[in-house]
């Protein structure tokens, strides 16, 4: 038998395999670059940039929870400039495969930053468009939770970097995902990327303070995965043809196989690498083995995959 | 810096007083190029609820002719991460992801170094006594914690300083009070010249308060919360005041710099400690960090270990 | 010191301790009566019943995943007259205090539920509304999905059963939380429940099926608190004078506290029961501890008592 | 039935054969009250990102004078659950619940009784085994697994058995096949009046189908996923054919009964096996189920155990 290929076609994006570290979970890869050759990896999500640099929350940021743990870092990066000028050039030296994750309080910015990119003229293969940031002209809602501003923010920074295939990263937190989708993917998303974190909230009962300055953060981990693997599943029947990058606590093999089956044409694994930054080579190498085993040739014969009964 | 990620196995447990553990970790690629005040990020192997490593600092190293090396923690149980870590036994594996961190920076020269550490804080504090000391410099220590129990290894310390300061709060050790209660005299009598302290954070101010009082130059090593510790998290930082770098763009402001790259060893006199819980007013993002000026007035510093270079934000 | 007190009022209903057992989480209490005296429990949530027995639905019906356990259990139960004929007397002779959960696929069937119990005559201390179930007059969608089918059960469950309080169990499930509960309470709820399972999918990557028979179940345990504790918080917020019963990956009594903290008046503990029959009588005792500890002498001064930073 | 919730204490852990560990646990209040068939739900103390208890069927339990009662599970590795158990050392604690479940019920009078299990679902048929033989009964034994290392304790068997045929699906021990393929013959020869069987799904379906055809009571244990074991979730249930209860109210027909509190002993000839995994069409909830009809033609049957009622569903 040969070897199953991993090798992807998302949205255009030709990945030597479907397996990319999260946006926010390791950095611009230079960290990383010492565990890990990050040219092996399917693709490397940027930490969100902002069109200034944007200093984050207070501390403390995070917190551990059964299975989990929740953030509330406030995209702290050192703006798009910093971006172009310092990581793109270190990225694409180094080889790896780059979608830049953006984001922004309001519409002008989110297309300001995508601006940017496309006068910096190549080094990225796609753009991610984080719209689970506070909306400062709609009440601070979540761009992610309205399909009108979904869609306003979608099409103005697919005009401003029409170049590169768009991924309009969802939030769990809506009462229909599926319609959040179908308005990013009218406005002009080539793709989708689900989940990002879930909200919640911890409390230290010593201090009855809440264990994040910021109060309310995002749940990520294991703990979530089911949650991803019910919203790439119901996005993917909905919008079956819409790539996906599925996340969303993955951290193994059959995790990334499971969100696969679901629906996701790649994956990306977020808090895993906190834990281990292999985590994304080795899930694929692993993914390898399990295609081998269940006598699968390709990815692409596997994505939503799932087989429903009844 | 260039940490490894490697499968330690723990060579010996043992209890120290009523409640700290230290566990000894066979991982030569990690004992042989940590510096004192470099930490490690461990993690029992198994599944857990709990996920995340967890950070210590390297309370000693242990080389010895034909043994493979070791590096000790030591820590008290405050969670399920550390409950865990006092289970293992002898043989078990640990996942060891190290040395991590800046580690503080030696002095150049012969130097008078004061030591100042509460309770588990003080960790760090006895490799690098350590180190000190095989670069002949001299030591000065004043350890404190709430009670007897508590004090981290009094012994040593003692051995360790030419001048050994005990306080603890409740009298059943030393002087009763606090490390900072007996320090400005400390500072006089011992003619430091510089200090090295690591901490409850409280204790860490009011000792960088001190020696700003005293125009000492400080290293402070904080212990912020961490969920990756290599530096892609963004979840362990400290606002700090920065100066612009030379030939850099910004115009010097506050940063919230990563304690588990820029840090965890501060300069004292850089941590804006007040404002930990809030966000600082201002911060200029395009301003790079610059290593501490901890090198004391009269003499210069090297960076404690090998490769433990400053490494600036975003790298 | 006197011992703290652990009775609570809530909207009404005097509880000598606020940890409730979770509806679907201890049947009518029977079978866990072997290892727990109910009378000494806060109070008793029944499993969901309905006009009609409901088969529930096909195998397998339940997965664990990271800290938690996803179910889609279908509410199989024998309807509300075998409650009122064979449990209610049973628990009305152990003495416990019940909350009747009751559910439907149409507000008649809520309405028709209520009616009975109405009837009945007593042995129940409140009822709660269950309306996570999918509504057969709005394509299958949840009432709990929608303001306005939220406010429609509440009302006609009230009207019907007008002499206890009603509690409207609400799903995470949602965008704003708060705006399902301002419906709810403006129906005429006197308390709110939440939260009530999280929407979640498994798959098996050997036999590529969903591992529940149903495809999409509900997420519940240890996995979900700092969902259930960030919407506790939200609605208490918006809502300060509506009791809540605060439910999702309860099992210790410092989760109970941090419910507590977030706004909760009482708790309820659901997956726990499954390890451990009395869990929620030793989350009462060890919460009594707690608030010794605290220095608080009563529940009612720690509900909503976080203190939130800036 | 009245279950316990006790602390159990590991007596001992072996290995069996390649594939299966053993686990003998004191808890006397479990060991001395629970009947063939009957189970136990099992948690090791510890924080584990696997929240539920795990269910297995009681292997052996072994009372000797002066020393606490112990009960003995078997298993394979399927998961973590497993994994975790087969890790456990002498002296560590499980948490125990049990026993719990209806167990078998043992013939009144002298009877011929064929116990048939496959790979490790045979492991609730030894104990079953050991309680028919003090009771006088005549026992034969057809055990079958996918290959001779997943034959669950072979040498046991023959020693209990009149007559024990063994097959493997690769032939490396006894007759190449599976158990139903040599199970007509066995009746046959060995004049069967009652079977009692445990193992896949599948080969439960295919026994019942067999005894069906011949007529005979066949008890079958099910192994069905479960989050409580005491009868609250739901989520064990399994789709019976039930009469109306005498004087019942119900009209019969069909019924999600629960695995662990009405089961996971059934009447064969009850469970609807086609259907296990869709809805059945027609249900009736408020029929009752009464216990199957298991005495044989010739022998009537008391419960195996002290208190082992069937419960009605709901109770
Ligand atoms: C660079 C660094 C070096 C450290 N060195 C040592 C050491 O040598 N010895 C030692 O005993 N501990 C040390 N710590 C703290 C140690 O990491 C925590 O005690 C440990 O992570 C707690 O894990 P847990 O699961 O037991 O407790 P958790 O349940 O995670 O936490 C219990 C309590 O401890 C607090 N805590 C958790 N993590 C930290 C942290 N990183 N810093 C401060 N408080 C924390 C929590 O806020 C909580 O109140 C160090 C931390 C850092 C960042
Ligand atoms: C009444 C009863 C008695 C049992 N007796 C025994 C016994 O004596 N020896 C033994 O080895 N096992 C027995 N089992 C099965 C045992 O409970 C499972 O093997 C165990 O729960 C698996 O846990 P895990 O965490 O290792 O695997 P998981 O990760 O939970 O599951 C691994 C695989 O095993 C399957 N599985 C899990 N639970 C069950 C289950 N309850 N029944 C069937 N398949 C399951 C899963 O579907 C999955 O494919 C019994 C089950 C029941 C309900
Ligand atoms: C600390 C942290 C920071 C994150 N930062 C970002 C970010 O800047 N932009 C973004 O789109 N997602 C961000 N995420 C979300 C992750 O990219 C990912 O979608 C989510 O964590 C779910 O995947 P996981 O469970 O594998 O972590 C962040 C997550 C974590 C844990
Ligand atoms: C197996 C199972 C069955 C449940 N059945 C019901 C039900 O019938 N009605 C209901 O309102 N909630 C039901 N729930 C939800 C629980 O009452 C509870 O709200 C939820 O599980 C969150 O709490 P937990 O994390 O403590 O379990 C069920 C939960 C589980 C796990
Ligand atoms: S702990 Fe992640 S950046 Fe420091
Ligand atoms: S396992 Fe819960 S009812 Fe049977």
């Amino acid at each position: 038998m040969t070897r199953p290929s991993l090798a992807v076609d998302l949205a255009g994006i030709r990945l030597k395999n479907p397996v990319l570290a999260a946006s926010g979970t390791f950095g611009a890869g230079r960290e990383a670059s010492g565990f890990v050759d990050i040219a092996r990896l399917g693709g490397l999500i940027t930490k969100s940039m902002t069109l200034e640099p944007w200093k984050g929350k207070p501390t403390p940021r995070m917190c551990e929870t059964p299975s989990g743990m929740l953030n509330a870092i406030g995209i702290q990066n050192r703006g798009v400039a910093h971006f172009i000028s310092e990581d793109l050039p270190w990225l694409v030296r180094r080889k790896a495969t780059v979608i830049a994750s953006i984001a922004g309080n309001t519409v002008d910015e989110f297309a300001g930053v995508a601006a940017r990119l496309a006068a910096a003229g190549g080094g990225i293969a796609g753009v991610e468009v984080n719209i689970s940031c506070p909306n400062l002209e709609d009440r601070d809602n979540m761009f992610a939770h309205s399909e009108a501003a979904t869609a306003r923010v979608v099409s103005e920074v697919k005009r401003a970097l029409p170049a590169v295939p768009l991924f309009a990263k969802l939030s769990p937190n809506v009462t229909s995902v599926g319609d959040i989708a179908a308005a990013a993917v009218a406005a002009g998303a080539d793709g989708l990327s689900l989940i990002n974190t879930v909200l919640g909230m911890a409390i230290d009962v010593n201090t009855r303070r809440p264990k994040l300055a910021g109060t309310v953060g995002g749940l990520s981990g294991p703990a979530i995965r089911p949650i991803a693997v019910r919203a790439v599943h119901e996005v993917h029947r909905a919008h079956p043809g819409v790539p996906i990058i599925g996340q969303g606590g993955i951290s193994s093999a059959a995790d990334a196989l499971e969100m696969i089956l679901a629906g996701a044409t790649a994956v990306a694994v977020g808090t895993a690498n906190f834990i281990n930054p292999r985590s994304a080579l080795e899930v694929a190498g692993g993914l390898s083995e399990l295609m081998a085993s269940h006598g699968a040739a390709t990815v692409a014969e596997l994505v939503g995959a799932v087989e429903l009964v009844g | 810096m260039s940490a490894s990620l490697v499968m330690g196995e723990v060579l010996s447990r043992k209890k120290q007083g009523e409640d700290y553990y230290s566990l000894t970790v066979v991982a030569p690629a990690v004992a042989e190029s940590v510096a004192p005040g470099q930490f490690v990020n461990v993690r029992p192997v198994g599944r857990t609820a709990h996920i995340l490593r967890r950070p210590f600092s390297v309370y000693r190293v242990h080389k010895q002719g034909g043994w493979a090396s070791t590096f000790e923690i030591i820590f008290d149980i405050r969670g399920p991460g550390t409950e865990e870590l006092a289970a293992l036994d002898v043989h078990d594996k640990l996942d060891v992801m190290g040395p991590l961190g800046n580690g503080f920076r030696l002095p150049k020269k012969h130097s008078r170094c004061l030591l100042v550490g509460g309770g588990i804080g003080a960790a760090p504090l006895f490799f690098l006594a350590a180190r000190l000391r095989e670069a002949g410099h001299r030591i000065d220590v004043v350890l404190g914690a709430r009670t007897s129990e508590l004090l981290l290894n009094a012994m040593d310390a003692r051995r360790l300083a030419s001048i050994c300061r005990i306080t603890t709060e409740d009298g059943s050790a030393g002087d009763t009070g606090v490390v900072t209660d007996v320090l400005g005299p400390t500072i006089e009598r011992c003619g430091s010249e510089v200090v090295y302290t690591c901490g409850p954070h409280a204790m860490l101010e009011a000792v960088a308060g001190v020696c700003g009082a005293a125009k000492l130059p400080v290293q402070v090593a904080v212990e912020e919360l961490m969920a990756c510790g290599f530096g892609v998290c963004m979840s362990c930082v400290i606002p700090l005041r920065v100066r612009r770098k030379k030939g850099g763009s910004g115009s010097g402001g506050v940063l919230y710099a990563r304690s588990c790259t820029e840090g965890p060893v501060f300069d004292g006199s850089q941590v804006i400690w007040s404002d930990h819980i809030a966000a600082p007013d201002t911060i200029d993002l395009a301003s790079e960090l610059v290593p501490p000026p901890a090198a004391p007035p009269r003499a210069q510093h090297v960076p404690a270990g090998a490769g433990a270079e400053h490494s600036p934000p975003g790298n």
